[in-house]
């Protein structure tokens, strides 16, 4: 990095989604002094949302990556999509949660500008190139969540998620710090391709302290994503926070982590192929079998939805493994997919929830289908888009990752995956039973608003369009991701 | 190597230490070993000045405190960005002054949001 | 000759199936609340739009421009590919045509019939998904997209047979078409399957053009070598049996009438039922690679054919009787298939459409008018009240027992006459054919002269409601009988008329031309043998059912086995429920029972007690403590790293 | 000089010890010092091995971490506050209702 090179406007031109996005957030905090509807505030930053959205658009048309701040810092298809991810988690859970805050008492709008930062903060990361920009994206992103999951601070539960959240995070970042610290140390560089040619040229693929630096980073970023064994904080914290939240953070963080866990394996690692895959498979395999098995004896649907946000990890882990591009292509197309079926599952509990009364145990769901059918049928699709029946996106989503797996020559794996991909239908099918075949209990009464309509068509939609029409969204993510 | 290399630049250093620790602890030790030890009640109370304790010594402090305390910390760090800045300026030239402008702008609206929000009334 | 489809042309045929598939939609979503008993503005406007594309469809083909694209891949990954594409030739051109009128026709019938049923959103919302499933098996241009229709056109037939869900000789009955389907079902699935295997495509141009390579060539079952091809097309043909009802699996079929009578003329007389027949012909390339599949298939139809018609004969509930009535005329076109007269097969099933639709509906309109009343025992003298059904009835009738120059006239002396030519095992077989002909002149008379002639034997009440039905249900009946007259008009015998087979000439570059001979001599005495059978089976109903009658229950007394026999159907029905269906239904009454407390209860008390139990002790893994979490993760990292000590040494 | 050995064996044990203190200790403060103590051992092997390759990249990651750290402390704090005001204990065994 040469101090004297000059600095022009043109040099950050990549970084203006992100620019645009943190303006966005600054004029919430600005706006909200100002402004007494929240309406308003969450329209604003659903506005900036789409500003960003239109900036990466109108960036993406080129080919080339692009890069800003010294190489630090790069535009290219692959961020782009992850972006795109974001930026629908972000707008999806705007709109699910404006009447939701009102009701947990904790509208204000700092709720929206800390969802925007959080957002920008995993922008950051999908697009880093270098160690130091991931941390400062990753610290951002992370220390928004902590406090989105405290949210509600007179909740004891809520206070307690922000707690585990906190501390655990934390810990697991001081290990990202660590692991880069050693890489640094070995390789002189902490720009992700320069490290790959150091490793390269020093001929340190075989170092111990270099595999514990790769350690150090994969459990940080394991942590984030909620892979086993650093998936304990998860269904504390899903269960904790928000619901809103928990949709946010199911998905979000989710994805900043399959991004920067593919950027910084395939590109930094890309030499440790063997290592690093021998890791991933068993931390894979634990995963999903954690995730799957758990969320068997839940009686809370939020932490059922976080074991099965587990098992998911654990399924899109296995694109990864595949070691291609291909299977980090599948891995990004689940995560799309993904974003759509659990932010709509979200969406139904949110609904449940009214003053009084919580609506997150799975036997509030007894009899949904006679009172409210609707809602019935939407949870019936995004539970079976969960499971992976055809032809919801759900299922598609698995068969590519399955397919690209088999493809690279791990069919245990894949023969593993589905059955705990049969194991995972018992829960999920136990919900369409109880809002199908049970009696309704008590009376239901649904919270609805027009955005949350919004969200819920959306989701809906996109889960049936893309398990029948799956050729638009892979086409898009193989355009994206391999050029 | 460890083992092999004595740093011989920090040696009065340690001399300069090792005196310190060893007047300190000599102090205690001495007295522990002279002193007569008859204890009561009055002599084994906290000193509060001669007058008797009053309450529980754990004081719970208002919550102002903190809130003070987290803005210092963090405002008072973020100046740590200003000193290669400073540094640095000439080379950095406009560019350099803009982004640290920006810098500061962005403290500034959250000077503003914690300024209206009321942190800064004691009362 | 295939013409590369432009965008429109594309927009065009998807349309088609997806105007019903949108109009359920809405009607699914919005009926309950917003749309109540204005669903059919939604529906018919739809189905009506997919008949104007049809035709226009029609019209395509009929210039030349056969279309076979792919819309859609679904999923592509290697050799693997699953499309979604449409072959619009002569033979799905004609299916579309028959489709979308015929549907047009009972959707607009239907909102007279169920008006005031309180499903009546419900109701148009699966007859929509049902005309989409249709479109969707007609147009497909893959095994798989077949399978998918065929399927769902099932899967809409027992929800709409079962639509009374309260009734429950209404369940019963969509349980009873769901489980004899399956058999049928579970050897298409494996038939297409197979297809996949030895030929490794589902599309069927490839699949046609690859089969000539497979002809000849043995599988192994149980240590007997059978011919690959004759195995591909009977495991085919079990799912056409299934779906045709043909023997034996033709029970389902009579107790699908519990359902509303749109349904049994939509999909159990014209479309749904003739699926089976279609796909025979959709697959004729292979049909036509092996003689044993396709002398099963004959031989099949023609007994069927008969032995329904013995049914028939005996049966007092109206629809009852037409609905043997349809198994024996998908007899006839399954006799029309084997031998090789693919579009005799497909021209019967065309005609047969309007004419059955028409009694159908008409028995619809009787029902409707006595106050759902269906055994003809309890009716009689019904012309005065009703005069426009009964006419429209006599037409159906005049049709269907095959009075010259109506429509079914055409289609069935077709394949009479094709079967004839097919040697020793044809002649039996039109023999049966001209004998089931007989037999279904003398019940569709009967039919007539019970309900409509004589007295009312009815309730008073009855009688004192009774009515002419609404225009909403006639002008569908006189749409419907208009096709019934002149819908065999395309399919003259060239020996009447030169170049008066129009329809054969048009499938003959899908399904080829019958092939056979005869003189005229042969073929006039045919043509004379179905009139006198038809003329005969009139006149013995007028005598025993006008004439005389207590001929029927003299000849019932001193025929009683027979009277029996035919009246318990053969008492078939009683077999299979001992032998399948009741403990079938035993065994689907345990699982569904079973549900509630195999996977509800099971999942919190323990059926799946090894999974549950270990999801009990891994939860308390999760102990809730920071210093735990964190301690696992670190012993996560340890353990990583200990791992690489150990296995790179 | 001291070798870089050294400043790296200096910053690991550091790191161990605030790890061993963030899981062996029962007290929330304590163990939010011990995460302290893990970033700053990071910091300085990151310095030391910045010196050692003559890149200034390692020293620019420590003011990061530095500042982060700040920001990590105040929100840290903050949600302890929160949290305490609700149920008055900083005993980290004291705090699991959530979990399962």
């Amino acid at each position: 990095m040469d101090a004297g090179t000059t600095l022009t406007i043109m040099d950050i031109r990549p970084f203006v989604p992100e620019l645009t996005l943190l303006c966005a957030g600054l004029i919430l905090i600005l706006l909200d002094l100002i402004v007494k509807r929240k309406e308003i505030v969450a329209a604003v930053g659903v506005a900036g949302t789409i500003a960003a959205l239109y900036a990466t658009y109108k960036l993406f048309g080129y080919a080339q990556p692009q890069y800003a701040f010294f190489d630090m810092f790069v535009l290219d298809g692959y961020s782009s999509f992850f972006k795109l991810i974001f930026y629908l988690n972000l707008i999806l859970t705007i709109c699910i949660s404006v009447k939701f805050m009102e009701i947990e008492k904790a509208s204000c709008g700092e709720y929206y500008s800390l969802l925007i930062f959080a957002t920008s903060g995993m922008m950051i990361m999908a697009s880093a190139a270098d160690l130091i920009v991931l941390y400062l994206g990753l610290e951002l992103m992370a220390l928004s969540t902590y406090i989105l999951a405290g949210l509600t601070r007179k909740r004891h539960r809520s206070n307690e998620a922000a707690l585990k959240y906190f501390f655990l995070g934390a810990f697991s970042s001081g290990f990202l710090l660590y692991g880069i610290s050693l890489t640094f140390g070995l390789t002189g560089t902490t720009n992700i391709r320069d490290i790959a040619h150091a490793i390269y040229a020093l001929n340190v693929m075989d170092s111990p302290i270099l595999y514990l630096g790769m350690i150090f980073i994969v459990v940080a970023f394991g942590f984030k994503i909620a892979l086993a064994p650093f998936h304990m904080w998860a269904p504390d914290v899903y269960e904790g926070a928000p619901t809103s939240i928990t949709a946010f953070m199911s998905v979000g963080p989710k994805a900043a982590g399959f991004a920067v866990l593919g950027r910084v394996l395939f590109d930094a690692f890309g030499g440790m192929q063997v290592q690093w895959t021998s890791v991933l498979i068993p931390m894979a395999v634990l995963t999903m079998a954690l995730g799957s098995i758990i969320a068997l004896s839940q009686t809370n649907i939020k932490r059922m939805l976080a074991y099965s946000s587990i098992a998911h990890a654990g399924y899109m882990l296995l694109g990864v493994i595949a070691g291609t591009p291909e299977g980090l292509t599948s891995t990004a197309n689940y995560l799309m997919i993904y974003t759509f079926m659990n932010i709509g599952a979200f969406a139904i509990v949110i609904m449940l929830r009214r003053e009084g009364f919580r609506g997150e145990n799975i036997e509030d769901f007894k009899g949904l289908s006679k009172s409210h059918p609707l809602a019935a049928a939407l949870m019936l699709i995004f539970m079976f888009s969960l499971t992976g029946i055809p032809p919801t996106a759900g299922f598609v989503g698995k068969f590519y990752v399955f397919m690209e797996l088999i493809n690279s020559g791990y069919t245990y794996l894949a023969v593993i995956a589905v059955v705990f991909s049969a194991i995972s239908a018992f829960f999920y099918l136990r919900i369409v039973m109880y809002m199908y075949m049970k009696d309704p209990g008590e009376e239901i009464v649904i919270t609805t608003s027009p955005s949350m309509s919004i969200a819920l068509a959306i989701t809906c939609v996109m889960v049936l369009i893309l398990g029948v029409f799956p050729s638009f969204l892979l086409n898009l993510v193989r355009y994206s991701i391999l050029g | 190597m460890p083992g092999t290399y004595i740093p011989w630049d920090y040696v009065p250093v340690m001399i300069v230490f090792a005196f310190a620790v060893m007047i300190g602890l000599g102090a205690l030790v001495g007295g522990l070993l002279v002193r007569p030890r008859r204890p009561y009640a009055q002599k084994l109370a906290p000193y509060e000045s001669g007058n008797p304790p009053v309450g529980e010594p754990r004081y719970k402090f208002s919550v102002k405190f903190y809130i003070v305390a987290m803005l210092f910390v963090v405002f008072d760090v973020e100046a740590v960005f200003m000193y290669p800045w400073a540094v640095a300026f000439d080379k950095l030239g406009m560019f350099g002054f803009i982004e640290m402008m920006l810098f500061i702008f962005i403290l500034l609206v959250g000077y503003i949001y914690v300024w209206k929000k009321g942190a800064f009334v004691w009362e | 000759m295939q013409y590369a489809p432009t965008v429109n042309a594309m927009i065009k045929y998807t349309l088609i199936p997806l105007l019903p598939f949108l109009a359920f939609i809405i009607n699914i979503l919005l009926g309950r609340n917003f749309i109540r008993d204005k669903a059919h503005w939604v529906a018919i406007p739809a189905v009506f739009g997919s008949f104007v594309l049809a035709v226009s469809a029609f019209i395509d083909v009929a210039n030349g421009q056969v279309i076979n694209i792919d819309v859609y891949s679904w999923i592509v990954s290697g050799d693997f590919n699953v499309s979604f594409g449409f072959l619009i030739d002569q033979l799905s051109a004609i299916m579309l045509l028959v489709v979308t009128s015929i549907s047009t026709l009972i959707f607009i019938y239907s909102v007279g019939y169920m008006h005031g049923d309180p499903g009546y959103y419900r109701f148009f919302a699966y007859l929509s998904l049902f005309v989409f499933s249709m479109l969707i098996l007609v147009m497909a241009n893959n095994f798989l997209l077949l399978y998918f229709g065929w399927e769902a056109v099932g899967l809409c037939s027992y929800f709409l047979i079962g639509f009374w869900f309260h009734k429950k000789s209404a369940a019963d009955a969509g349980k009873k078409a769901f489980i004899v389907n399956r058999f049928g079902d579970f050897g298409f699935g494996l038939g297409v399957i197979l297809i996949f295997l030895t030929l490794g495509s589902l599309d069927y141009m490839e699949v046609f053009n690859r089969a000539g390579g497979i002809a000849g060539q043995t599988i192994n079952i149980l240590g007997t070598d059978f011919d690959l091809i004759t195995v591909i097309c009977l495991l085919l043909f079990c799912g056409a049996v299934g779906k045709s009802a043909q023997l034996p699996l033709h029970v389902w079929l009579p107790d699908a009438m519990e359902g509303p009578t749109p349904v049994s003329a939509l999909i159990h007389a014209a479309t749904m039922v003739t699926a089976g027949v279609f796909m025979v012909a959709r697959t004729s390339p292979l049909f036509n690679l092996s003689a044993t599949a396709m002398n099963t298939v004959a031989v099949v139809g023609g007994l069927t054919a008969i032995f329904a018609a013995t049914i028939a004969l005996v049966q007092n509930d109206i629809k009852r009787v037409i609905a043997y009535s349809t198994v024996s005329q998908l007899g006839y076109m399954f006799l029309a298939l084997g031998v090789g007269a693919y579009s005799a097969g497909i021209f019967h099933l065309y005609t047969h459409a309007y004419f059955k639709a028409l009694l159908f509906l008409g028995s619809g309109s009787v029902i409707h008018a006595l106050g759902d009343e269906q055994d003809m025992r309890n009716m009689g003298g019904l012309k005065k009240f009703m005069p426009q059904t009964y006419k429209v009835f006599i037409i159906a009738t005049l049709s269907i027992t095959g009075i010259p120059f109506l429509a079914g006239f055409f289609s069935k002396d077709e394949i009479l006459w094709r079967v004839y030519q097919q040697g020793d095992l044809g002649k039996f077989l039109w023999f049966l054919g001209t004998a089931a002909a007989l037999l279904t002149a003398f019940y569709s008379w009967r039919l007539i002269y019970m309900t409509f002639h004589g007295k009312f034997r009815g309730t008073d009440e009855q009688e004192h409601h009774l009515h002419e039905s609404p225009p909403v249900i006639t002008v569908p009946l006189w749409f419907l009988a208009v096709g019934a007259v002149a819908a065999g008009w395309v399919g003259i015998p060239p020996i009447l008329m030169e170049h008066g087979d129009r329809i054969g000439e048009f499938l003959a570059p899908v399904l080829g031309h019958a092939q056979g001979h005869g003189s005229h001599a042969e073929e006039y005495f045919v043509i004379a043998a179905s009139i006198f059978v038809a003329v005969a089976g009139w006149l013995i109903a007028h005598r025993m059912y006008i004439k005389k009658p207590e001929i029927p229950a003299q000849l019932g007394a001193k025929y009683q086995p027979i009277h029996k026999l035919l009246y318990n159907k053969y008492w078939i029905d009683e077999l299979y429920s001992k032998v399948f269906v009741q403990p079938t239904l035993k065994l689907a009454d345990k699982v569904i029972l079973g549900f509630d407390t195999i996977v509800i209860e099971g999942i919190v008390n323990g059926i799946p007690a090894l999974i549950d139990s270990f999801s009990q002790g891994l939860r308390r893994i999760q102990t809730g403590l920071i210093s735990n979490y964190g301690l696992v993760m670190t012993l996560g990292a340890l353990c990583m790293l200990i791992g690489y000590m150990v296995f790179s040494g | 000089m001291v070798p870089l050995s050294w400043y790296i064996m200096l910053s690991a044990v550091m790191f161990s010890i605030g790890v061993f203190g963030f899981l062996a200790r029962r007290n929330l403060i304590i163990m939010f010092i011990s995460l302290e103590l893990m970033l700053n051992s990071v910091n300085v092997s990151l310095v030391a091995f910045s010196h050692y390759l003559q890149s200034m990249n390692g020293q620019i990651l420590v003011f990061f971490v530095i500042t982060v750290a700040a920001a990590e402390a105040a929100i840290g704090l903050a949600i302890l506050i929160a949290y305490y005001k609700n149920n008055p204990t900083i005993k980290v065994d004291e705090i699991n209702l959530l979990k399962g």
